[in-house]
């Protein structure tokens, strides 16, 4: 299951999700606005996506995983829209009979996307000011 | 008499770029049913100062699919400017 | 924070505790009782444990793990007892800066607990048969 | 006149060697104050013949830290038998 979505990312609801009971291992990953940058105090961040693009970029990544490790679910979940300090803005979750794959997959998947998604966001500042981070060349 | 421009280009902008341009659409009119993204990128450069600073990186992703060869599109075709990302 | 519990292991909060402003990423694993093993269908394991030993190795773990990366929390927790097919056994939680530490601070926990905790299982199969799982030498 | 056996060293057994031996734990008395864990081992194969079947490999921990060379031990100390492992 993959998606983009402007709503709360609820953890609990996910893990339910990838419960499974021929899977022995599960794997999450999530991603959350740290209250800082390298230079200054954040208060939230401002994420924008090219949101089908994402989606259909977010299904490729998801058959990759199907293709290349033995799992049993996969959900990946993007956040946009404004969110604050310690909010969830993007997911990874695997289960697998075993955890060798549920790591490698988890992890191969917020890479990807990471290097992938065309996403953008915006730093909001403590001080008022507020800055796009500067990001790095889409790899897909 | 045919017009010297018939056909609009629309493409789709995020992020820096579209907050600098203030506009989430670039429209660039055409000549011709098809046009390369070189041209296209030479004109966006003459028109929108703000892509010819070094600074601003960008690709093209056509019908969602990043192209980096100098294919030819229509407008028809779904346009975007993909500038460095930073999703995560 | 480091354990080994009778009770049922609540994920969430465990989520929550590995909450912190300033870490961007969180890595989660858990271990679920799978509903077989190679040969027959597993209605539940017994896990049994040399409690103050395996306390005191995964001090140990957390001790390495606060060594070897810059991480802001670490969980483990090992329950024991019986636990029906579908419950959480083990769960390791990492949260810090960047997703590769975490990825890496987890992945080296859940191994190192497995190999290195005296903790042994006992698989109670569906048809009433029950079987000690062949395990492998402590590695401490 | 001193006993033949003054002390009596407790080891501890888990898993499939404590319900084979139905006890969790495992008396061995012993004469001098201290005792090698290759002594411990014999002593082990000779009285538990279960211990002395190839399939069942274990190891020692003394106050729970795994000893694989020939230690001596005492009374004092918390002996355990650990077979192969198996949490997670």
């Amino acid at each position: 299951m993959i998606s983009i979505t402007k709503d709360i990312i609820d953890q609990l609801k996910i893990l339910e999700q990838l419960k499974d009971n021929s899977s022995g291992a599960v794997v999450f990953f999530t991603g959350i606005v740290r209250d800082h940058n390298s230079k200054e105090k954040v208060e939230g961040i401002f994420y924008e996506a090219y949101e089908e693009m994402v989606e259909e970029i977010l299904k490729k990544i998801e058959k990759e995983i199907s293709g290349n490790w033995n799992i049993k679910k996969f959900i990946a979940i993007h956040r946009i829209g404004y969110l604050k300090v310690g909010e969830i803005s993007v997911i990874v979750g695997v289960s697998s009979e075993h955890r060798k794959e549920a790591f490698e997959a988890c992890s191969y998947g917020i890479d990807n996307i990471k290097k992938r998604c065309p996403i953008w966001k915006k730093e909001e500042m403590e001080s008022g000011d507020s800055e796009w981070v500067q990001g790095v060349m889409i790899n897909e | 008499m045919k017009s010297c421009h018939d056909t609009t280009l629309k493409i789709k902008v995020f992020g820096i770029v579209r907050e600098k341009l203030k506009s989430d659409t670039l429209n660039i009119p055409i000549n011709n049913n098809s046009v390369s993204l070189e041209e296209i990128k030479k004109y966006l450069k003459e028109f929108y100062p703000y892509l010819s600073k070094n600074e601003i990186n960008f690709v093209f992703a056509i019908n969602k699919v990043i192209r980096n060869e100098n294919v030819n599109v229509t407008s028809s075709d779904e346009i975007a400017l993909i500038p460095p990302i930073s999703g995560g």
